[in-house]
């Protein structure tokens, strides 16, 4: 496929998305354009107020805790677990890493301390910590984004 | 009373646990698995949390991450619900020493009434009547024998851990005791990591009968009358009522009485239920104590009118119960049908994405249901989907609205059990009532012929 | 008993009956105009009929093409649900005449009782309480000035053939008079084609509490309490209950005396309700008698346990009552919010395509609505697209479930009244209740200050 | 994609929005012009048994007792009230018309009784009987087709 057709392809597939078609047809020439939306069910949340203190997320794949972002370059290390992100052994302590530190495998990133146990979690592999996504001392859920990776 | 609990479940339970604590103005805390992050049960609750993947081991069953759930958004108690931990006595136990009150009875009562050998020999020493059995658990194949001799052919050679039907033999004829009680013995080490069975009578037609009791921590301990859950399929129930048109009067004080008595002779507390084996005579026998909500606490609630979660939390808060014996009545009458995803014929579950979902409505309907106008079944959980509890003045009017209230039920996308229940709603021997627990059994056999 | 039924009706009503005939074993037609061709009752129906165009008046209303749609089914009965031809004495006059009973009263019960000022004239004789008012109609503008004068300002004048608040006029000051008396009587005599008008004394702060009323053929007469239905906005009914909280008991067993006296001295017979209007010190006087089942006869029904449709058409049949007055034990509490469609703002319809509609569920909830997943609210026919019924063991219970079932409606592409119900619920005046029909107006008048 | 196309599927987009259509289709010399417009929810029967007697009438448009059939060519003559179908004026009498039949406006088609009432149903427009599409005595409700007539 010539790469004139890849991005014309890509355009369409933005119009796509940009309007929410479920399909687009272009024809040259004798130029023929077709535009489609289907009504689709919309699963929408319902009208009572949620409080939330912990940040829901919308679609964590299942188990690996080292996961292409989205940017398809850095790594996301998620919380294997339930509990409290510190980013020191203690308040007085310089944190583990910073954005920019540069990681080895196994170098510890964090603590999350869950029931008075305080859990270790570690780099998954060497790299450059590009960005810290949690607070210290706050809450995180299982599956939760910590860090952005930059992977050496 | 508490401000905030969490809720250490999914699906409809979770939703009716949140929707008690919303009427006494509590907040709530839902966990899910990952799957589950856009389930009915996170979107009605105030906060929710993430405690693991999909598989239940690893989420609903995960005892550290839901501990730190309840940590970190700082509630005062976590509701079981039924299934995952509802019945795990290490859970209650943790939960009870880390200052969070687990909404059930305490670990101690867990401990005693799950091991179903130690319960009746329990019940036996304080007069409660048990089915005829083996003194605890069969130790000595021949020993053994001749119990099971005494009490005659067929005995159920029973897990003391068991429950749903694993662990379980049914032993017609003595050359094949020993084998039975081997190849139980081995089933319920691998299921339940104790291989302890003992014996009992068995009886061919009995009725499944079940009292809902209610204990505060005073000492007081009221019964809300019975269900008749005699409509089963492999120890699974599939329809219950209340009354049970198998009591009169008179038996139905007696049991009732005795249900108390089992709950008091352990001090029990919060909610929980005795359950009766009949014999075809009208003669009971304890079988063993339920230590959580059930299923089908509904169709009580629809006939006493008392909202048994609420009483759970206002209970386990400290309260004493806000009902005397004397207080309950049974109005009327009811029956739940569990909906299933199931393929009708195979009888296995259907999950998948629902395309469609338009429950019943109108007078004496109640319907209890995670599922949204669509949603997806999960292969990972329970196939349940919905209870639909039908209730009349009389048991006839409520079986009339139950047959009306399937026919409107459309589910769409997923296979259901709404013909199953149709066909039993229809059963004469159903509609003249009761019927044993291998109704259902014979039922399915009867069609596939 | 009757083997086929018309109901000569649509939307949750319709539904109602349907469900009501299902439950009996009698077999249904549902009549439709061309838009409703795909309604749920159509759906729900064993036959279907259309019988006209959108317009109510050329469908619904349209009587010989009701009656041939009945003809030609072979129906035994027609059930006239609420609004339409449920008031309608012709209606029922020709039904009698072609030998297809009418559930409902007599065609003579509709044309006296219809007829407010011949009525009251009626149950004054009868020694029932009416409001202090003239004899009759107004003639002599005289005459009307003396007992305008005799009663007090202020003085309501009212339309003999009124409803709806149509052909009223509340008057403050004698010089007034003459004009509301005159343009009431225009009013009335264009919306009904009868201007007669006759004068009450007018109360500003009244209640709303009505008797719902049951009567065989046999001359039998019970009454199943009352409800209260103060929330209304220009007397059009928003929230009912049961009981209510205006009342002791004394009082309500002298209300409920009073509106068996009331239908006995009409020899009354099937459904109707007795409403009465209530001062702030508890006296109360009769208002009128409206001679159909009523929207919110679900309260009664759940508060009661007895199904008011299916009693209906029993006693149609001429079966006797099938409940004694001491039968009749109010349990519980239920409240009713009608959820129209309604803009929230402006309070006018709001019809369009629905596109997600789903209902709340669990412990105490009751929904009746013709509106499925999805549906369409027409604009040519009445806003309201569901009940919802919440009850509990107390008010208090019962206000809670309600918020929490307001909370759980998800209605998605057309607007509603559900926050306007969630202010309602929220108001300390409501929730210490009782309310005057007053309360409601204030609410809106202070909002949008 | 030159920019053209571009601003001509966003055009047809705008189209598709204001008029909540679903499909939109152009071919430009050729002319050929497409809409369509999905009814966006299906409203599927409930499981119950549907016992009918009378045929449902799918879409009947609202008044007019004669329209376009969907050959486009014929009227279709509707019943305009509810009743039961009567080809002749007695049992021993012709039918009113036939199928072949040529008749004029105001010619009698047949009698709908209501009510012990014969209602004579008259023809429209001068035309030729193509369809009898209900057969004598059977009920018919509001809107039921009973004739198909080729206008002349």
């Amino acid at each position: 496929m010539p790469e004139s057709s890849r991005r014309e392809i890509e355009d369409l597939v933005e119009l796509l998305n940009q309007y929410h078609l479920t399909e687009l047809e272009l024809e040259k020439k004798g130029v023929r354009i077709r535009v489609r939306r289907d009504p689709a069910p919309i699963i929408t949340a319902p009208s009572i107020e949620v409080a939330t203190t912990v940040e829901p997320i919308s679609s964590t794949p299942s188990s690996p805790s080292v996961q292409p972002s989205e940017s398809l370059h850095f790594l996301t290390v998620t919380s294997p677990i339930v509990g409290t992100f510190y980013r020191a052994s203690s308040p007085d302590a310089d944190p583990y890493v910073d954005e920019g530190t540069l990681v080895k495998k196994g170098q510890i990133l964090c603590i999350v301390e869950a029931m008075k146990l305080m859990n270790e979690i570690e780099a998954e592999a060497d790299g450059k910590v590009v960005k810290v996504l949690v607070e210290s001392t706050t809450p995180v859920e299982f599956g939760q984004p910590l860090f952005l990776i930059d992977p050496l | 009373m508490f401000k905030k609990i969490l809720i250490a479940n999914r699906g409809e339970i979770a939703l009716r646990v949140i929707r008690a604590c919303r009427e006494l103005g509590i907040r709530t805390v839902a966990i899910h698995s990952e799957v589950d992050a856009q389930s009915l049960h996170v979107r009605y609750a105030d906060e929710h949390v993430c405690v693991g993947p999909a598989e239940g081991g690893l989420s609903y069953r995960n005892i550290p991450n839901v501990l730190s759930a309840a940590e970190i958004t700082g509630v005062d108690a976590i509701h079981p619900g039924y299934g995952f931990l509802a019945e795990n006595a290490h859970f209650a136990e943790v939960c009870e020493s880390i200052g969070i009150t687990f909404i059930g009875p305490s670990s101690e009562h867990i401990a005693l009434l799950s091991d179903k050998s130690q319960a009746r020999a329990h019940m036996k020493k304080h007069g409660i009547p048990v089915l005829p059995g083996s003194d605890g658990e069969i130790e000595d194949p021949k020993a053994c024998r001749s119990t099971a001799k005494k009490l005659g052919y067929p005995v159920i050679v029973k897990a003391s851990a068991g429950g749903g039907g694993r662990g379980m033999r049914v032993v017609w004829h003595e050359e094949d005791l020993d084998q039975a009680v081997e190849s139980a013995q081995l089933e319920a080490s691998t299921a339940f990591g104790h291989g302890g069975v003992y014996l009992e009578r068995f009886f061919e037609d009995p009725r499944h009968i079940e009292f809902q009791v209610m204990a505060d921590h005073q000492g007081h301990v009221v019964h809300f009358q019975e269900r008749d859950c005699s409509v089963q399929r492999r120890y699974q129930k599939v329809v219950e009522e209340s009354p049970s048109p198998a009591l009169d009067e008179s038996t139905r004080r007696k049991m009732g009485q005795v249900a108390v008595k089992v709950m008091k002779s352990v001090k029990y507390r919060n909610a929980g239920t005795v359950e009766f084996l009949m014999d075809a005579k009208g003669q009971f026998y304890f079988m063993e104590v339920n230590t959580r909500i059930q299923v089908e606490h509904a169709v009580t609630e629809v006939v006493t009118g008392v909202d048994l979660i609420k009483e759970q939390i206002r209970v386990a808060a400290g309260h004493g119960l806000s009902y005397k014996q004397s207080d309950i009545q049974l109005v009327g009458h009811a029956i739940e049908c569990r909906i299933n995803a199931e393929d009708p014929v195979r009888m296995t579950p259907s999950p998948g994405v629902v395309t469609k979902f338009c429950v019943p409505g109108g007078p004496g309907i109640r319907v209890d249901t995670a599922m949204d106008t669509s949603g997806v079944v999960s292969p990972f959980y329970d196939s349940m989907i919905a209870k639909l509890i039908a209730s009349g003045r009389d048991r006839s009017e409520a079986l009339a609205r139950m047959r009306r209230a399937l026919d409107e039920f459309v589910i769409e996308g997923i296979q259901s059990n709404i013909l199953l229940h149709r066909r039993i709603l229809d059963h004469p021997d159903f509609q003249k009532g009761p019927v044993s627990t291998r109704f259902l059994d014979r039922l399915l056999t009867l069609q596939s012929v």
